[in-house]
C-alpha cells in the first residue's frame, strides 16, 4: 500500500529501520527516553540515529555540474515542488576544496567573533600559566587546518568540517518517516537554526523546517516537516518502478523466455527499502550532510 | 638510525554532543547538586576518514581524530555501556571535575589533575592491567563548568600521552604506506575479516591488537595478553601490532599509538616495532585508507619505574592552551526556542503564501495601545500573533472581577485585592506568553474634552506623556470605552501623521477604522495611478469627523458607555483581528497611512497590498454576520483632526487643551461647529 | 412597693459591621498571627428609634438596641478614636478574643471571661473610676472565631449586667412616660439645648448624665462626677439621672441603664430616682422619643463589697444561648465575587437591550471543543464570556513554543520541557482565567479515516471515549487543523444529533458553520411557516456533504495542514468568535440545531432569533474584509453524515469503523462515491 | 453649570458634602484607606457614609398609594428612563405592619436553612452547658421580635430589620457622585448580592447595579452605576428650577414692587444642594432604604 499513498505503518517503519541498519551500519536503532516511548513501536527501536556526520560546505557553495541530475517532482497543482538535485551527486569534491579556502578566512573571522559574550575572554585569556612540555612528537595544529607534508606523497590536511547528528523517526500522524537535525560547527560547537539553514536546499527545504521538540529527547531541533513526505515518497516510487520495469523489459528481452529470467516483482521496490529512498530524497534536502545511504 | 624521521602524532580533537551537555546539567541539577567531585565518563573514538580529492596535486581533505562524548557518557563504564555506543567506535575513559563556578573552573589545579590521569594510565601499564584492558590507556581528563542558566558550558579536554625520550622514529626513511601499498588484495581481505572476528569478540578492547602472518599468508590478529603465545614463533620484524587509528592524515598515526608504544616497551622492551594503523570507512568493509609503518627508538633507551612525563592539553579553537566553549542556548534556552519558533513560524507565512510579506517591518513596528480592555487585549494577542515585537499599553484601570473571562490577558488572580492596574498587568502577562516582545504599561488617565482639570501639574505631565508615547510608536490603537477620551490621541495622532486605528463596539455591531493622513505627494502627483482608480476622496476622515458636536457627552452615546458596556463577547475578538489585520495591510502599502482607501465593490481590481485591499472604516454586523466598507471623508470642520485644530494646537500647546477640557463647547466655537446648530 | 411593676431592660443587639470583619481578618495575618490574647475594640450604641404606626390600634415599630463595631473598633479608646465614631454616637469598650481554631473557640472557658469583664466593671465602680468614665460601665465581651479561607466569622456577645437583688421596679404603678407627657415645651427645648452642650464637652462620658431643673424652669445637665455639687440642693426626688438609651422600646429602658443604677447604688446609696431614656431622631433635633420613669428598691437594700452577678450573653438567631456566624464569603470570596460579577455582567446584556436572551440555557450549554490550538483557545474565551459553564477540550499533542503567541490559553511557561499536553493545559489555565468554569481536557487522539489503527485496544477505548464525550456534551466544537480528524466527530454529532459547530482556515480565509440535523418535525408540518420563506434546503449539510473523496487525504488540501498551518493571525480570533456567536444564536432559535438556516439576502425578513440571523455558513475573506453567508444541502452519499453511514454505523459499531480507519476507500465503496469518479 | 450637564466637579461634590452633613448629620465624611485617597478630595472628604440604615420591607412589597407622585423624566430617545417613584413617600408605614406579619414566617424558614453550611450546626447547637442566672430583670426576647405590652399603651415590638451601610463616592469619570451599599439582614448577617437586589427598584435601577470593589475600600460592594446619573440630575434640577420659577412668579405677583420682593435667584437650584436632590433620585432606585436626606 506504501507505493499508492507514500505512507508506512509503524511495523513497515521498523523493517525499513532494521534494512537500513543492515545496508548503512552507521545508522542505528535508539530508545530514547523512556518517558517518551511509543507503543507502537518496539522499545529498543523507537528511532535511528547516525552520528558525526561531516558537512563540507554549505548549500550555497555547491555549484551545478552538468552532472547533476535533477529529478524534478511535480505535484498535482503544480506549485512548488520537491526537486531532488545533486542526487546523483558524487566525487565532485573538488568544490570543497576549492571552497575550503575561502572558507577558512571566514571562519577564522567567525571565531573571532565568538568569544564576544561576556565570560568567554576571560575564560579563552585564561592561559592559565598552564605550559605544557615542548614535544616534538606532537603533530603541531594550527587554527582549524593541519597541513603535514612529507616528500614523497601529496600534503594532506585535517579539514575542520561541520559535522550532524542526524535522526529519523516516525511522525504516526503523516505515516511516513521524519528527519531530524543536530549540527556542529568546525569547532564542535552547536550550530545555531540560522547556521543549520545555510545546510538546507534555500528554495524547498526551508519552507519546511521548524524547531521542534524530539519526540524521543528533551531536546530541541530542527525538522524537516513531513507534510509533502508521502505525497513525494509516492511519486519518488513511482518513478523508481518505471524505471525498473523499463529495465526489467530489457533484461527480458535479453533473457528470452528462459527459467532464469528476472521476476518482475524483483525489480519493484520494497518496503523494507523505503528508508533507503526517504534518505535519497532527504539528500535532496541537505544535500551537502553526508550521511550514509 | 638517527636519521630516521621523528614519529609525530595527531592529537584527539574532543567532539561533544549536545545531549552530554544536556545530560550533565540535568545531572548537576538531580545528582550532584553542590558535590563537585570527579566522576568517570565514556567516550569513544571511531577511526579516521579521508576524503581524496579527485585533482591528485590538491591535498586530500581529513577529518580530525573526534574524541566524542554522547548522552550515554555518564552509564558506567562496562559490557553493556560499551555495547550502546555507536556502531565502529572504541571506548575510552574519561574523568570529569565539573566545578560549581567559573572561578572554581579557572582556579583548578589543572596540573596536577592532568597528573593524576597520567599516573593512572603509568599505574595501568605497569600493573599490566592495560595488558588485559588497552583500553584503559586512552583516559582523558576533562574539566568543565556548566553554566545553567546560560546554557553554556566552558571545558577543556586533556588527552594524557606519556613521553618517550627520545621519542620514536619511523624506520626505513621514515615510509609510511597505505595497506594497498603493502599487502596483497587476499591478505587484506583475510586482515579484514579477522579482524572483523576479533573485534566481535574483544568488546572495548578490540582498539588495540596483534598481527602476525600465518603460514597460509593470512593474517591473525591477536589481543594484547596473548602477547608471548601469539609471537612464540614470530621474528621481531614479523611482530606487528595494530590499533585503531583515529587519525585520517597518511604520514601521521592518532595519539592512542603514544601509550600504546610505552605500553610495548614497558613490558615487551620493544624498540622497533611494525605498526598498523587501522582505518576504515564504516559499514562499507573498506579498509584502504589503513596505513603501515615501522617504528623504532634507540634499543639503549630503558624505561623507569617512575611515570613519564606527559603532554595533551587539547587547544581552543584559537590554537591556545585554553578552554573551550560551547553554546547551547539557541537549542536549549527556551526564550531563544520561542524566538526561532515564532520567526519560522511567520516565515511560513512568507515562503508558502505572501512572499512579499514585510515580517520584518512588521517587527519593529511600535504600537501603542491605547485602552487595556477587551479590545486591548484582544488587539495585543494578534499583534503578538504577528510578531510585533513592541507593544505598549495605556490604561488607567484596574483589572476587575469580571474582566478576566472578556480580556484575554487578565486572569482571576489579577482580580484580587482590588485589582492590579491594567496596562502594567496587560503588559506583564504579555510577558508570560511570549519573552521576547518589549512591553510595559502605563496608568495614564487619558484627558477628555468637557472633562475639567482637577490638578492641573498631573494633567500637564498626563498630556506630555501621551505626546510623548504617540511620538515614540508607530501606529496608535484607539481601544477605549469611551468616545470623549478618543479625541486627544485622535488630534495628536493627526499633528504627527501617525497610522491610527480607531474600533469601537455596539452591542452586536463594531466599527474598525483608519484615520485618514494627508497624502503630502498628492498634491504634485495629481494624475498619480491611485487617484483614477479610487473614489473622489482625497483625505481620508477621522472619528470625530461625522460629528455635529464636540466630543463631550458620550452618555447618550449608548454603544460607548464606560464600564457598563454592553456587548456580545465575541464581539471585542473580530473587531480587535479586523484592526489588527487592518493595520498590517496599511503596512505593506507603500504609502502607509496615507494610502487611499478601497471598498470591496469592484472585485476585479486588483488589490492595493500583497495582502488585499485596505478600507477605510469596516462596519460589521453581527446580528448579520457580515460587514460593510465605508469611505468617509476628511470634514473641515472635525473636532479632531481638521486644520483649525492641529494649527491651533501647535500654537498654543497645552493652554489650548487646557480650554478644550474646561470647556465643553470650546471645540464647537473653534471650528465654527457652534453656527451650524 | 413590692406591687410596683419589675423594670425589665432591653438587650443589646449586636451590629457588627462588615468592615470589622475584614479589618479583624488582616490584623490576625498580618499582626496577631497566632498569638491568641485578647485586645481592645471600640463599639458604640446610638439612641433607640421608633417607628410610630398611623394605626393607634396597632403596635409601633422598634428598632433593635444595636450595639456596632466598626472599621476604627482595633484603634485604641481615646479621644480622637472616639471622635472618629459615628454622629450620634456613644462608645462601648470590649475586649476581643479571636481564638485560632474552631475548637479552640467552642472550648473557650466563656463563665469565667464574662465574668471577668463582670469584675472589671465592678472594679470600675468600687474604685470610682466608673463615675470619671461612666462609659467603661458598657464593657462588652466579643469571642470570635475567623475562618479565614471561607470568609466565615463564628462570634459570641456577652453584655455584663451586674445583678441587683431585689431587682428594680417601676414606681407609680410602673408609670413610664414619654418626655412630652411629662414636661412642657419649652422644658424640653431647654433641656435638648443643654444635653446638646453637655455632649459637645462629654466626649465618650456623654452617654450617662444628671439632670435637675433651675429656678428658670431650666433643665440643668452635670457629669456624674459632679453629683455630690450638682445636687446639692436638691431633694431626693428632684434628682434626675440621665442616660442615652438604645431601647427604642415604649416601656423597657436598655441595658446601660442596669450598671448605671448598681453605681448609683453602690456610691450614693440610690434607691429610687427618676430616669431620663434619652432617644433622639439623629440630626433632627427630636427627642420626642425620650421616656421617663422613677425607678425603685426597697430602701432596706445593700450591696455588699463582692461582685455581684452578672447576665448579658447575646442569643443567637435562634433564639437560644450559643454563638452567631456571618458569612461574608458572597462580598469578599474572590471567586464568589468573580462568579457574581460575571452574572451582573451577562444580565446587563439581558436587561439593557435583549430581554429574550437566555442566560440560564448558555450557562448550562456543555460545549466540547475538539482541538485546543488557536481555534480551540479563541473559541473557549469567547464561550467564557458568554457565561458558558461547561467546556471540554480534547486534544493530543503538547504545548509548542510557536503556540502561545497564537493560542490565547498557553503561555511561554506551558512550552517548557518538551510542551505541556495542550487539552489539560488548556483547562487548566481557563481556571487561572475564571475558577467558576467546570472545564477538563483529555488527552485523546481522534482516529482517522485512512489512517490504519497500530492499536487495537488504544483505538477502541479512544473510540468509545469520544462517544462519551459528544454524548454528554450538547455542542460539538470541530476546531482541530485536520480534515480527517473531523470525520468521526461529524458522524457521532450527526448520529446524535448534537449542535456541530465547524471552522476550518485557510491562510486569509475561513469557513464557520453548524452541521445540519435532520427536523423530525418537517415531515408532518410542511406548512411549517419556515419553509416557506426559507430557500428549499430541507437538511441542511456538514462539512464533508460537498466532498466527493472521503477525507483520507489532507495533503493536498492547503488549508488544512497540520502544524505547518499557515494563517494570518487575526484569522482564528475571528473565525472563532464567530463560530461561538453562531451556537448562540442557534440556542436562541425553537429549533436548536434543527433550525433552518438564513441568508442575509433578505434584509427587510425578521431575524430569526432575538440575537438576529442563524445562517448555515459563514465563509470569511479577510483580503476583502468580507463575509459571504452560503447555505449547503446535505448529500446523500455523504461519507460522514449519510443514511448510509449513519445505518452501518449503527448496526456495526466499533467494526464499521475500524474499517474506515484501515481502508482509505472503504467510505466512498460504501456510499456509493467510487462509483462517480 | 451643573445645571447644563448633571455633573459636577470635586470642589462642588465637596461642597455639596459638607451641606449634606450640615443639613443631615447622620452622613459623616470619611477618609477611607490612605493608600487609596484621590487627590482631587481634600484627604479628610475621601467619601461620605451614613451606617445602620434601615430599611423595613423589600421593594416587591412596596404598595402603590395615591400620594405617590411619579416623577417620570424622559430621555431624549425617550427609551428607558429614570423614574422617580415615592419620591413623596411619607409614613405610609403601616404597609410595613401589614407585611411584617407576612415577613415574619419567611424569614423563619430562611433562619433554619441558614446553618445547613458544615461548621455552624456544630457551633449553635454547642449550648456549651452555658447557663445563665435566670433574670427576670431582662425582656424576654423570641426569635426576632420582641413584644412588649403594656396596660395603658399600645403594644409595641422590636421588628429586627435590615440595615444599610450606605456610602457615597465622587466618580472622577462620570463627574457625579455614586452610591454604594452595603447591607445586613434582620440577623445581621451581610445580605447576598441577589438579597441587596430585593431592595433595588426592579423594573429600572437594577440594569445599571454592578459589584465593584469601593474605591477608598478594600472591599467589594453594590453600586449604582453613574453611566446615567448626570443625564437624570439635569432633569432633576431642570424640573426643580421650573417650579421654583412658577412659585417665586406667583410670589411676585404678591409682592408687586416691593423691595422685599425675593430675587429670582434665590429660587435656584444652588450647587451645595446636589447631594441633597441626588439622594432623593436614588431613594427612587433604592425606596425602601431610609437614610436620611
Ligand atoms: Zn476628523
Ligand atoms: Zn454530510
Amino acid at each position: 500500500k506504501f507505493k499508492e499513498t507514500g505512507c508506512i505503518t509503524p511495523e513497515e517503519f521498523v523493517a525499513a529501520g532494521d534494512f537500513l541498519v543492515y545496508k548503512c551500519p552507521t545508522w542505528k536503532w535508539e530508545s530514547g527516553e523512556v518517558s517518551k516511548r511509543r507503543d507502537y513501536l518496539p522499545a529498543e527501536k523507537q528511532f535511528l540515529i547516525t552520528r558525526n556526520v561531516p558537512c563540507f560546505r554549505r548549500v550555497k557553495q555547491m555549484e551545478y555540474t552538468e552532472e547533476d541530475s535533477e529529478t524534478q517532482i511535480e505535484t498535482e497543482n503544480g506549485e512548488e515542488a520537491w526537486v531532488a538535485t545533486h542526487s546523483g551527486r558524487g566525487e565532485d569534491e573538488e568544490i570543497i576544496k576549492r571552497n575550503s579556502i575561502e572558507l577558512e578566512p571566514e571562519n577564522d573571522k567567525e571565531e573571532v567573533d565568538i568569544p564576544n559574550i561576556e565570560d568567554i575572554p576571560d575564560i579563552e585569556d585564561v592561559e592559565d600559566g598552564l605550559v605544557e612540555e615542548d614535544d616534538p612528537a606532537t603533530l603541531a595544529t594550527t587554527s582549524n587546518v593541519v597541513v603535514s607534508s612529507h616528500d614523497d606523497g601529496p600534503s594532506d590536511k585535517i579539514l575542520q568540517v561541520r559535522t550532524y547528528d542526524v535522526f529519523i523517526t516516525y511522525d504516526k500522524y503523516y505515516q511516513t518517516p521524519r528527519m531530524w537535525l543536530y549540527g556542529y560547527d568546525e569547532h564542535r560547537r552547536p550550530l545555531t537554526t540560522v547556521q543549520i539553514f545555510e545546510d538546507i536546499s534555500q528554495d524547498y527545504a526551508k519552507k519546511t523546517v521548524t524547531i521542534e521538540t524530539h519526540p524521543h529527547l528533551n531536546m530541541s531541533l530542527a525538522s524537516i516537516h513531513p507534510c509533502r513526505h508521502a505525497q513525494v515518497m509516492k511519486k519518488i516510487i513511482e518513478k523508481m518502478n518505471e524505471e525498473a520495469l523499463k529495465k526489467f523489459e530489457l533484461l527480458q528481452q535479453q533473457y528470452g523466455n528462459s527459467p532464469n529470467a528476472p521476476q518482475a516483482e524483483q525489480a519493484q521496490v520494497r518496503v523494507d527499502q523505503y528508508l533507503i529512498i526517504f534518505l535519497k530524497f532527504m539528500s535532496s534536502v541537505v544535500p551537502t550532510i553526508d550521511y550514509d545511504h | 638510525m638517527s636519521s630516521s624521521p621523528l614519529l609525530q602524532f595527531v592529537t584527539f580533537s574532543s567532539a561533544v554532543e549536545a545531549t552530554f551537555w544536556h545530560t550533565l546539567s540535568t545531572r548537576k541539577i538531580d545528582l550532584y547538586k553542590l558535590d563537585d567531585t570527579s566522576h568517570d565518563v565514556l567516550g569513544y573514538y571511531s577511526t579516521g576518514r579521508t576524503v581524496i580529492s579527485q585533482h591528485a596535486t590538491e591535498a586530500s581533505i581529513s577529518m580530525p581524530a573526534h574524541l566524542c562524548l554522547g548522552t550515554g557518557a555518564f552509564d558506567d563504564a562496562n559490557e553493556e555501556s560499551f555495547s550502546r555506543l555507536p556502531p565502529f567506535s572504541y571506548p575510552s575513559i574519561g574523568k570529569i571535575k565539573n566545578t560549581n563556578t567559573i572561578e572554581d573552573f579557572k582556579g583548578l589545579d589543572k596540573t596536577s589533575l592532568f597528573k593524576e590521569i597520567t599516573e593512572q594510565i603509568w599505574q595501568d601499564i605497569t600493573s599490566g592491567e592495560a595488558i588485559k584492558n588497552p583500553y584503559l590507556i586512552t583516559r582523558f581528563l576533562l574539566l568543565t563548568f556548566a553554566d545553567l542558566k546560560k546554557y553554556k558550558y566552558h571545558y577543556w579536554f586533556g588527552f594524557p600521552a606519556l613521553l618517550t625520550e627520545p621519542p620514536w622514529s619511523v624506520s626505513e626513511n621514515g615510509q609510511i604506506k597505505s595497506i594497498g601499498d603493502s599487502w596483497e588484495y587476499n591478505e587484506i581481505a583475510s586482515f579484514r575479516e579477522n579482524y572483523d572476528l576479533f573485534r566481535k569478540h574483544s568488546g572495548a578492547n578490540a582498539g588495540f591488537f596483534l598481527v602476525k602472518k600465518s603460514s597460509q599468508n593470512e593474517f591473525m590478529i591477536g589481543s594484547l595478553s596473548e602477547w608471548d603465545t601469539f609471537f612464540e614463533n614470530c621474528h621481531d620484524n614479523e611482530r606487528i601490532v595494530g590499533f585503531a587509528d583515529p587519525s585520517s592524515l597518511l604520514t601521521n598515526p592518532g595519539w592512542p599509538l603514544r601509550n600504546l608504544l610505552v605500553l610495548l616497551q614497558r613490558h615487551w622492551n620493544v624498540h622497533k616495532i611494525k605498526v598498523i594503523c587501522y582505518r576504515e570507512i564504516p559499514g562499507k568493509k573498506d579498509i584502504s585508507q589503513t596505513r603501515i609503518l615501522t617504528v623504532e627508538i634507540p634499543d639503549t633507551t630503558t624505561i623507569s619505574d617512575k611515570c613519564p612525563k606527559s603532554v595533551g592539553w587539547e587547544k581552543n579553537s584559537q590554537g591556545k592552551l585554553g578552554p573551550r566553549s560551547a553554546d547551547l542556548a539557541p537549542l536549549m534556552d527556551p526564550k531563544k526556542l520561542a524566538d526561532t519558533s515564532v520567526d519560522l513560524n511567520l516565515k511560513l507565512m512568507r515562503w508558502r503564501i505572501v512572499p512579499d510579506l514585510q515580517l520584518e517591518k512588521i517587527r519593529e513596528t511600535k504600537c501603542l495601545l491605547l485602552g487595556a480592555g477587551t479590545l486591548g487585549c484582544y488587539v495585543a494577542r494578534s499583534l503578538l500573533g504577528w510578531g510585533v515585537r513592541h507593544i505598549t499599553f495605556v490604561d488607567n484601570a484596574r483589572v476587575s472581577f469580571s474582566n478576566p473571562i472578556r480580556q484575554p490577558l487578565f486572569f482571576f488572580e489579577d482580580c484580587l485585592e482590588g485589582g492590579k492596574p491594567k496596562a502594567r498587568t496587560a503588559a506583564e502577562n504579555l510577558k508570560k506568553v511570549y519573552p521576547g516582545v518589549i512591553t510595559e504599561g502605563h496608568d495614564i488617565s487619558i484627558p477628555m474634552p468637557g472633562h475639567p482639570i482637577t490638578s492641573e501639574s498631573q494633567v500637564r505631565s498626563d498630556v506630555e506623556k501621551i505626546k510623548q508615547l504617540v511620538e515614540s510608536h508607530d501606529v496608535v490603537f484607539l481601544l477605549m470605552d469611551s468616545r470623549e477620551s478618543r479625541w486627544l490621541p485622535t488630534m495628536l495622532g493627526a499633528s504627527m501623521r501617525k497610522l491610527v486605528i480607531n474600533t469601537a463596539l455596539g452591542f452586536d455591531t463594531y466599527v474598525v477604522m483608519r484615520h485618514g493622513v494627508k497624502d503630502q505627494h498628492a498634491a504634485s502627483k495629481s494624475t498619480d495611478a491611485y487617484s483614477s482608480k479610487m473614489p473622489k476622496v482625497d483625505h481620508l476622515g477621522c472619528y470625530f469627523c461625522n460629528d455635529i458636536v464636540a466630543p463631550i457627552d458620550s452618555l447618550k452615546d449608548r454603544t460607548l458607555d464606560q464600564q457598563c458596556t454592553v456587548t456580545r463577547p465575541g464581539l471585542s475578538a473580530i473587531a480587535g483581528a479586523y484592526a489588527v489585520e487592518l493595520m498590517i495591510s496599511v503596512l505593506h502599502h507603500e504609502k502607509g497611512p496615507a494610502a487611499p482607501a478601497d471598498t470591496n465593490d469592484d472585485p476585479s481590481s486588483a488589490a492595493s497590498t500583497p495582502l488585499g485591499i485596505i478600507p477605510h472604516q469596516i462596519r460589521g454586523f453581527l446580528t448579520n454576520f457580515n460587514n460593510l466598507l465605508i469611505i468617509g471623508q476628511a470634514y473641515d470642520k472635525c473636532t479632531a483632526c481638521s486644520d483649525k485644530i492641529l494649527e491651533e494646537y501647535k500654537i498654543n500647546g497645552f493652554e489650548f487643551l487646557k480650554r478644550v477640557f474646561d470647556s465643553p463647547t470650546y471645540l464647537e466655537e473653534l471650528t465654527g461647529l457652534t453656527k451650524l446648530h
